[in-house]
C-alpha cells in the first residue's frame, strides 16, 4: 500500500505536469482537489486514464471521480479493491 | 448608416436533412437523425450514436462536382452554401459580397486518413489529404466554389463559432464595408472530435435527451447551415423578400473553466442580456429560443439557471434541437439560425426530443411537440468550450 | 485620422523583442532550417501553476498578450480577439498520434481541449477573469488582419473600448516535417540573414504578437492604425485599386507613403512580383523586409505590425530591415504583406505626434 | 466559355490556381520533376518512363486537375489544345545523340510533341479531341480563339489547353482548364485574361 | 449557320508527280512511288520507302521547304489572297529535323514555327500557324483550318502538309521494328509493316464560292477527332475511339452511316493498326462502305498523308472513280471491311478521310462534291 502511494504520487506529478512539486510534498490524505492541490475536473479526467493505462482500473461514470480522486490514499484503496489481479 | 440587416437566403445540411425543405420535413415528423456510425471506421462504431449526414463523400462530392479527396467539412459547407446562395437569387457579383464560415475541425476528416501513414514514416502519407487541414481552406474553397472574393474570413471560437461569423457579417454590413455576406458554420463529424468528447466523458452512449433529468451527455452531429444577409439596399434593389432581421447579438466570455460552463451560467447571461440589449426589445417579446442544449449534466444546469434567471417566471417556448441533429460543434449556430428563421418563416417552434422529466437542479419544461404558433422573435444560444458564449436574435 | 490608436505591445518572436533594448539594436542569427522563437522565462509573469498543462504556443500567446496589457497599463481589456492560422498544431498533433496509438482508447482528454484554435484567446480570457467580446479567427494568412479589422469595427462602434488584439501561431516539429514536403520551405539549413541572397523557398518561422488598441490616445500611443484591407487571390489591378481606395478614404496618396515594409519572404517567386508591384506603386517610398527576421507564418505581419509602431514610436528604421532608403521622415508605414502569392493585405501605421 | 483553373510550371516552381504549390531550385531539373512527382505520390510509376515534356504535361495536369473532378465528364467530352515552341525538340536532340549508336525505341516514341497530350489523355481518361500546335512564343489570341471553336463543337464539355515548353534546363508550362460553365471564381476565357494569367 | 468552306485549289509534290492532276494519273495507272531507296544520309543500307529523288535542297532553302515552296507555288498559281484575310497552316511532324544531321544543327529553321514563319513570309502570309499532332496532323490542319473560316475569322486557309525521310525518322521506325522489307500491304493478311515516304501537299480552302470559278467543286463538312487514352504508340485495342471521332464527324455533317460512299483509310499496313481501324469501321457501321489506303502508292509521308491523301480522294470523288488499294490481295483483318482492290466507277457524292497516329490520336473528315 506504502509503495502504491509513493507510486501514485510520482505518476500524478508526471500526468499533470505538477512540476513544482515533489512527491514528499503530498500527503496521502491531502485532498487534492479544491484548495488542496487546486486540480479541477479536467485533472479528474487525466487521473481517469492514468488509472486505466497503469493499474487496468476502470472509472465509467465520471461523477465517481471525486469521492476516488479525494486523496492519494483513497486512489490507492480503489486501484485495491478493483484491481482484478 | 446603420439599417436593418435581413436575412435573404438559407440553406442547411444535417442529419435530419439535406436541404431546408427535408429539415422542416423531419420536424412536422418528429424523425431524428441520430444513429449509429456508418461512414467511417472507429472502434466507437456501434457504441456511441452520432447525428450523421447520410451521404457519403464520394456521393457528396459527386453531387455537387468536387473533387473526392476534398474535406468532408468543405462538402458539407459548401452544399449548404449555394442552397443559400440560390434560395437568396442575388448575383452576388454584383455586390461587394463577404463569406465568413465557421469551423472547429477544418479538414481534420482528411488528416486523419493521412496521420497514420504519416505517423509510421515521416515521408508517407498523401499530401493531398492534409493540404486542406487549416481551418481557413475549407472556407477558402468555398470562396472559390461561391466566386466569392472581395472579403473571407473564418471564425474558431469552438462551438459558438457561426453565431459570431453571422454577427461580424452583421456588422461589416452596418459599416458599409460589404453589402452581402455569406454567413454560417460547418463542421464534418471526425475521429478525432468522437475521440476528443470520449475522453471528456460527456458523450451519451444513448440518444441524447437535452434537459432531460436522465440525460447523460451529448451525441455528437455534423452538417452545415448557411445564411445570406443583405443591406436594406441590396433588398431594396433587388426586389427580394426579407426572411428575417437580425436584431441583436452578444459574445461574452464566461471566464470560469476551460471546458465546463459557470453553474449560474454567468457567461451566456450576459450574450443573451447584450443581444436583447442591441434589439432594443422587451424580455417578452421572445416568442422562442432555440436553446445551445448539448445534453451535458453540466451545460443544461449552467443555461438553463441563466435562461431562468433571465426570463423570469415568463418563459418563451424553447427547445434544443440537438436530439435531432447532434451537436454539430462549429456548424451548430450556423444550423440553428437557419432553425431560428424557419421558426420566422413558418411561425413555428420546433421540439425537443426525448424530453419527459425535469432536471432537478432547475425547472426547465422544454417544447415537446411541433407547433404551429405566433412567433416574431426568436433567440438562438450558442456556448463553447473555453468560456465563449454567443447568442443572436432574429425578428420578422 | 482614424483615432485607433495602439497603447500597449507584447512580442514574442525569433528576435528579441521584448524587455528594454532599443529596436533590433541586435539581430539574432539562426542557422537552421526553420526559425524558432526566443522565449522568456514565463515564471516572471505567471505562476508555475498556471503553466502547467500549457503547450508552447500558448505560453508564447498568453505571455505576449500580459506583456502588451501591462505596457497599456490596464489589468484588464473590453474584448480580446486573437488571430492564428494554425492554431494549437502541438496539442493537435499529440491527440492524434496517440489516437492513432492507443487506437482509440485511454486518450488523454487535455490536448483534446487545447487543441481547438480559441484555446489562446479563451485562457487569456480564464486568466484574466475578462468576461468581455472574445473571438478567434484563423483564416490562414489574414487571421490577424481579420482581428485587427473586428477590433477597429469595435473601437468606431464604442471609441471607449480597449481591444487586445493578437496574432499567435507556432512550428512543430509534425508542421514542419509536413509543410517542408510541400516544398514551400527551404529545405538547408542556412542563415536567416542570407534569406533573401538565395531563391530556396520561404523560411518556416513562428510568432506571437498582441496589442492593446483602443480609442483614446494613452501613454506612448504616438502611433494610429488607419486601415487594414485583405485581398484574397487578387491580381495586380485589383491591388492596386484596392490600396488607392483604402489610401484615398484615409485621405492619403501613394506618395504619402514613407516606409513600405514589405512580405519578401525568400520565395522568389512571388517576391519579384510583389517587389516590382510596391517599387511601381510607391517609387519614392523608402522600403523594407522583415521575414528574415520571423520567417514565414500565417500572422507575420503581427510581428510586422509591431515592427511599424516601434519604427514609428522610436522613429528610426533599423538598418537590417532596409531594402531601398529614400531617405523620408517617418510619418506613414505600410505593411504591404503576402503569404504565398494568394493573400495580400495592406496596413497602415501613422505617427500622430504631431496632431498633439 | 470560362477559364476555372490553372496551373504554372516554371522555374522549378509550381504555380496552381495562383498560389505556390511546390518549389524545388536548388536541384537539376530532372529531379525537380521527381520531386514533384514524390510531392504528388500519384502512384504512377510509368511517370519514371516519360520524357521531361510528359512529365511537364504530367505533372502541370496532376495539379490543375488536383481539386476538379474532370472525371465527371465523360471521356469524350474533354478535349486538348497545347502548344509550344520547341515541339519535341528536347527529346529529338537525345534521340538524335542516341541513334548515332543504336537508336532507342523509348526515346524515339516520344519525338513528337503530341506524346505528351497522348500521356496526359490516358492518366485521365480523356478521349475528346487533341490539337498541338507550335508558335514561337505563348499565343493567347490562338489558344482563345481555337479553344472557343472546340468548346462549341457539341460534343465538348471542357478543354485542357495552354503552353507547355522545355528545352534543355528552360521550362515553360501554363496550362488552364476551360469549362462551359462558370463556376466559383472562374474567368471568362478571352485572350486577354489568359495574357495575364500566363504572366 | 455556319459558313461553307470550299476546297479551291490543291497541289501534290511527290515521287507521282508534280501537280494533283500529274499524281491522281499516276495512282490511276497503279504507280507506286515506293521502291528500294539507298540514300546513305539516310540509312547505311538500302530500305523500301518513297522518296523524292528529284528535289534538292537550294543555297537559300532546305529540301523540305524546296518541296513546300514548289506544292505552295503550284497550288496558288493564279489565285491571290488577301493577306489579312488568309490563315497559313503548316502540317508537319519533323520539318526540318534533317538538319541535326548538317553542320548546321543550330539552324533557326530547324523549328517548326520558324518554317511556318519563313514560307508565309515568302508567300505573304501575314499569320501562319504550325500543327504537329503525329500522323493526323494533315486531317486535323483541314479541320482547324475549316474552323477558323467558319467562324469568320479568315476567309481563305493555305493548308500545306509536309514531311521528308530523314536519317532521325528512318531509324526511329527502324528502331520500332516498324518497316516492311517489302512493299506495303494494308489490310492484307501478309502486311508486314509500313513504307516511309516523302511529299508535300497543299489545299485552299475559301469561304467565298466566286474564287470556284465554273469548275465543280467540294466542300468539307462535318470533323471529329479522338483520342484512344490507351497507350502512346500502340492503337487503341477495340478501335471504339475512331469510331467516336467518325460518328462525330457524321453527327456534325448531319448525315449517317449510309451518307458516306467511300473511304480513305489510314492503312499504314502494320499489324495493329489495320486490325483497329477494321473494327473501327465496324463500331460506325460502315463495314459495307467501300474504302482504301494509299499508302502502297506514297508509303507513309506522316504530316503530309492527310492532305495528300485528302487531295486525291476529292478527285477520285470529281472523277467518281474508286482508287484501289496497292498492295492488297488477301484480306486479313478480323472485321468485315469493303477494302477496294480494283478501279471502279461508281457515282460518288461524299467521301470520309480518317487518319489515326502516335499519341493515341484519331481524326475524320466528311467531304461532299456540290456540282455547280
Amino acid at each position: 500500500m506504502e509503495q502504491l502511494m509513493a507510486d501514485l504520487k510520482k505518476q500524478i506529478i508526471e500526468a499533470l505536469n505538477l512540476k513544482h512539486l515533489k512527491p514528499e510534498n503530498i500527503g496521502d490524505d491531502q485532498p487534492l482537489f479544491g484548495d488542496g492541490l487546486g486540480l479541477d475536473s479536467i485533472d479528474a479526467l487525466e487521473l481517469i486514464v492514468l488509472l486505466q493505462q497503469s493499474y487496468k482500473v476502470k472509472i465509467d461514470n465520471p461523477q465517481d471521480g471525486p469521492t476516488i480522486f479525494r486523496s492519494v490514499k483513497s486512489i490507492a484503496e480503489y486501484i485495491r479493491a478493483n484491481q482484478t489481479a | 448608416m446603420k439599417g436593418p440587416v435581413h436575412v435573404a437566403g438559407i440553406g442547411v445540411i444535417a442529419a435530419i436533412g439535406k436541404t431546408v425543405e427535408q429539415c422542416m420535413h423531419s420536424f412536422r415528423q418528429h424523425t431524428s437523425g441520430i444513429g449509429d456510425i456508418t461512414l467511417f471506421d472507429s472502434v466507437h462504431r456501434g457504441v456511441l450514436p452520432v447525428g450523421e449526414v447520410k451521404v457519403s463523400n464520394e456521393e457528396l462530392a459527386d453531387m455537387l462536382w468536387l473533387p473526392k479527396h476534398t474535406s468532408r467539412t468543405a462538402l458539407l459547407a459548401i452544399q449548404a452554401a449555394r442552397e443559400a446562395v440560390a434560395h437568396a437569387g442575388i448575383d452576388l457579383k454584383k455586390w461587394r459580397t463577404g463569406l465568413i464560415s465557421a469551423t472547429t475541425v477544418g479538414g481534420m476528416d482528411r488528416t486523419e486518413v493521412f496521420f497514420p501513414d504519416f505517423s509510421k514514416d515521416h515521408s508517407k502519407g498523401k499530401l493531398h489529404d492534409v493540404v486542406n487541414h487549416e481551418c481557413g481552406r475549407s472556407t477558402e474553397l468555398m470562396a472559390d466554389d461561391l466566386g466569392i472574393r472581395h472579403f473571407i474570413s473564418t471564425i474558431n471560437t469552438a462551438c459558438s463559432s457561426s453565431v459570431n461569423a453571422i454577427a461580424l457579417g452583421t456588422r461589416l454590413i452596418n459599416h458599409g464595408m460589404l453589402d452581402i455576406v455569406v454567413a454560417g458554420g460547418t463542421d464534418a463529424l471526425s475521429k478525432f472530435t468522437l475521440n476528443g468528447f470520449n475522453s471528456l466523458m460527456i458523450l451519451d452512449k444513448e440518444p441524447c435527451r437535452p434537459f432531460d433529468a436522465t440525460r447523460k451527455g451529448l451525441n455528437l452531429g455534423e452538417g452545415a447551415g448557411f445564411v445570406v444577409i443583405v443591406s436594406d439596399r441590396v433588398l431594396q434593389q433587388e426586389k427580394k423578400k426579407s426572411l428575417a432581421v437580425v436584431a441583436g447579438y452578444g459574445n461574452t466570455n464566461d471566464a470560469y473553466h476551460q471546458t465546463a460552463s459557470s453553474p449560474e451560467g454567468r457567461g451566456s447571461y450576459a450574450a443573451m442580456q447584450k443581444a436583447l440589449e442591441m434589439s432594443k426589445l422587451d424580455v417578452n417579446a421572445i416568442d422562442y429560443i432555440n436553446l445551445h442544449g448539448t445534453g451535458t449534466l453540466n451545460n443544461d444546469v449552467s443555461e438553463g439557471t441563466a435562461v431562468k434567471r433571465f426570463f423570469g417566471e415568463r418563459l418563451p417556448k424553447m427547445s434544443s434541437t440537438k436530439a435531432f441533429t447532434g451537436h454539430t460543434l462549429g456548424a451548430s449556430g450556423g444550423i440553428e439560425a437557419v432553425f431560428s428563421v424557419l421558426a420566422l418563416t413558418h411561425q413555428c417552434v420546433f421540439p425537443n426530443l426525448r424530453f419527459e422529466t425535469a432536471m432537478p437542479e432547475v425547472d426547465i419544461v422544454p417544447q415537446q411537440k411541433f407547433e404551429e404558433t405566433t412567433v416574431n422573435h426568436v433567440m438562438s444560444n450558442s456556448f463553447g468550450f473555453g468560456g465563449n458564449c454567443s447568442s443572436i436574435i432574429f425578428s420578422k | 485620422m482614424s483615432n485607433i490608436f495602439i497603447t500597449g505591445m507584447g512580442n514574442i518572436s525569433p528576435q528579441k523583442t521584448w524587455g528594454d533594448a532599443p529596436l533590433l539594436s541586435e539581430v539574432t542569427e539562426h542557422i537552421h532550417e526553420r526559425l524558432t522563437c526566443i522565449e522568456p522565462d514565463y515564471t516572471q509573469w505567471f505562476d508555475p501553476r498556471q503553466l502547467r498543462r500549457m503547450s508552447r504556443v500558448l505560453k508564447m500567446g498568453v505571455a505576449a498578450g500580459s506583456i502588451a496589457l501591462k505596457e497599456a497599463n490596464i489589468a484588464v481589456p473590453d474584448a480580446i480577439i486573437t488571430g492564428t492560422g494554425y492554431g494549437c498544431l502541438e496539442d493537435t498533433g499529440i491527440f492524434l498520434s496517440k489516437m492513432v496509438e492507443n487506437k482509440e482508447e485511454a486518450l488523454n482528454p487535455t490536448p483534446f481541449i487545447q487543441s481547438t484554435h480559441n484555446t489562446i484567446g479563451s485562457l487569456i480570457a480564464l486568466m484574466l477573469q475578462c468576461q468581455g467580446y472574445n473571438q478567434t479567427y484563423t483564416q490562414g494568412a489574414f487571421s490577424f488582419e481579420n482581428s485587427l479589422l473586428d477590433a477597429l469595427l469595435m473601437i468606431k462602434e464604442e471609441p471607449a473600448l480597449k481591444v487586445l488584439v493578437g496574432g499567435v501561431d507556432e512550428i512543430t516539429d509534425y508542421s514542419h516535417t509536413i509543410q517542408k514536403r510541400f516544398g514551400k520551405f527551404r529545405e538547408r539549413s542556412e542563415s536567416n540573414l542570407n534569406l533573401y541572397k538565395t531563391e530556396d523557398g520561404a523560411l518556416n518561422g513562428e510568432g506571437a504578437a498582441y496589442f492593446v488598441l483602443s480609442g483614446e490616445k494613452s501613454g506612448k500611443s504616438a502611433v494610429s492604425m488607419e486601415f487594414v484591407g485583405t485581398f484574397y487571390k487578387a491580381d495586380a489591378e485589383t491591388l492596386q485599386s484596392g490600396i488607392n481606395d483604402l489610401l484615398q478614404q484615409a485621405g492619403l496618396t501613394t506618395k504619402d507613403i514613407d516606409f513600405v515594409l514589405l512580405g519578401n519572404s525568400g520565395d522568389q517567386h512571388n517576391d519579384e512580383a510583389l517587389q516590382d508591384h510596391a517599387f511601381l506603386l510607391f517609387p519614392n517610398s523608402s522600403t523594407g523586409a522583415f521575414k528574415h527576421l520571423c520567417g514565414e507564418y500565417p500572422v507575420a505581419s503581427a510581428f510586422a505590425f509591431w515592427l511599424g509602431v516601434k519604427m514609428l514610436q522610436e522613429q528610426t528604421i533599423p538598418w537590417s530591415i532596409v531594402l531601398k532608403n529614400a531617405n523620408r521622415s517617418l510619418n506613414n508605414v505600410l505593411i504591404y504583406n503576402q503569404y504565398f502569392g494568394t493573400h495580400h493585405s495592406f496596413i497602415l501605421l501613422k505617427s500622430c505626434r504631431d496632431s498633439g | 466559355m470560362f477559364i476555372s483553373g490553372t496551373s504554372i510550371i516554371r522555374k522549378q516552381t509550381v504555380i496552381h490556381k495562383g498560389a505556390l504549390a511546390f518549389e524545388n531550385k536548388s536541384v537539376s531539373l530532372d529531379d525537380f520533376l521527381t520531386g514533384a512527382y514524390n510531392y504528388l505520390s500519384p502512384e504512377y510509376p510509368k511517370f519514371y518512363k516519360m520524357d521531361r515534356l510528359a512529365q511537364l504535361g504530367f505533372l502541370a495536369t496532376e495539379f490543375l486537375l488536383s481539386d476538379f473532378p474532370i472525371k465527371q465528364y465523360s471521356p469524350e467530352s474533354v478535349s486538348l489544345v497545347l502548344s509550344n515552341a520547341h515541339a519535341s525538340m528536347d527529346t529529338d536532340v537525345r534521340y538524335h545523340e542516341s541513334s548515332k549508336t543504336s537508336s532507342s525505341p523509348a526515346l524515339f516514341v516520344y519525338t513528337l510533341p503530341n506524346i505528351v497530350s497522348g500521356e496526359i489523355c490516358i492518366r485521365h481518361r480523356i478521349k475528346g479531341e487533341n490539337t498541338f500546335f507550335i508558335s514561337p512564343a505563348f499565343d493567347a489570341e490562338l489558344l482563345a480563339a481555337y479553344v472557343d471553336q472546340v468548346m462549341v463543337q457539341p460534343s465538348v464539355q471542357a478543354c485542357i489547353a495552354g503552353w507547355i515548353d522545355v528545352m534543355d534546363s528552360h521550362h515553360d508550362v501554363f496550362l488552364y482548364l476551360v469549362e462551359k460553365e462558370q463556376r466559383g471564381l472562374a474567368l471568362p476565357h478571352t485572350a486577354e485574361e489568359l495574357t495575364k494569367l500566363y504572366r | 449557320m455556319a459558313r461553307a468552306v470550299w476546297s479551291i485549289a490543291d497541289s501534290i509534290i511527290s515521287p507521282l508527280g508534280f501537280t494533283s492532276e500529274e499524281n491522281y494519273s499516276n495512282i490511276r495507272k497503279g504507280l507506286s512511288g515506293v521502291k528500294p531507296t539507298s540514300n546513305p544520309q539516310w540509312n547505311a543500307n538500302s530500305f523500301m520507302a518513297s522518296a523524292l529523288e528529284t528535289v534538292a535542297s537550294s543555297d537559300a532553302s532546305t529540301r523540305f521547304e524546296q518541296m513546300a515552296i514548289k506544292a505552295l507555288e503550284t497550288a496558288l498559281g493564279s489565285h491571290t489572297l488577301p493577306s489579312d484575310k488568309t490563315i497559313f497552316i503548316l502540317s508537319t511532324t519533323k520539318g526540318n529535323i534533317d538538319l541535326l544531321d548538317s553542320e548546321d544543327a543550330d539552324h533557326p529553321r530547324i523549328h517548326l514555327h520558324a518554317v511556318a514563319a519563313y514560307l508565309a513570309d515568302k508567300f505573304g502570309f501575314k499569320r501562319s500557324i504550325v500543327v504537329s499532332n503525329a500522323c493526323i496532323s494533315g486531317v486535323l490542319a483541314l479541320i482547324i483550318a475549316k474552323r477558323f473560316l467558319e467562324s469568320g475569322a479568315y476567309d481563305h486557309a493555305v493548308v500545306l502538309g509536309a514531311d521528308v525521310l530523314s536519317q532521325f525518322v528512318v531509324s526511329g521506325f527502324q528502331s520500332l521494328q516498324a518497316i516492311s522489307a517489302s512493299p506495303c500491304k494494308p489490310f492484307d493478311a501478309n502486311r508486314t509493316g509500313i513504307n516511309l515516304g516523302e511529299a508535300a501537299g497543299v489545299m485552299i480552302l475559301s469561304t467565298d464560292p466566286k474564287m470556284l470559278g465554273s469548275k465543280s467543286s467540294v466542300r468539307l463538312l462535318g470533323s471529329g477527332v479522338s483520342n484512344d487514352a490507351n497507350h502512346i504508340s500502340g492503337p487503341s485495342r477495340t478501335g471504339e475511339e475512331l469510331a467516336q471521332a467518325i460518328a462525330q464527324a457524321l453527327k456534325t455533317s448531319e448525315l449517317t452511316p449510309d451518307d458516306i460512299d467511300f473511304i480513305s483509310a489510314h492503312g499504314t499496313a502494320t499489324v495493329y493498326n489495320d486490325e483497329m481501324e477494321a473494327k473501327a469501321f465496324n463500331y460506325a457501321g460502315m463495314s459495307k462502305i467501300p474504302l482504301n489506303s494509299l499508302k502502297g502508292y506514297y508509303g507513309h509521308t506522316l504530316g503530309a498523308a492527310g492532305v495528300i491523301e485528302t487531295i486525291i480522294t476529292i478527285h477520285g470523288l470529281l472523277q467518281n472513280e474508286l482508287i484501289p488499294t496497292r498492295g492488297f490481295d488477301t484480306f486479313g483483318v478480323p472485321k468485315e471491311i469493303n477494302v477496294c482492290s480494283q478501279l471502279q466507277s461508281k457515282p460518288l457524292k461524299r467521301i470520309l478521310k480518317t487518319a489515326s497516329g502516335f499519341g493515341g490520336c484519331n481524326a475524320a473528315l466528311v467531304v461532299e462534291k456540290v456540282n455547280q
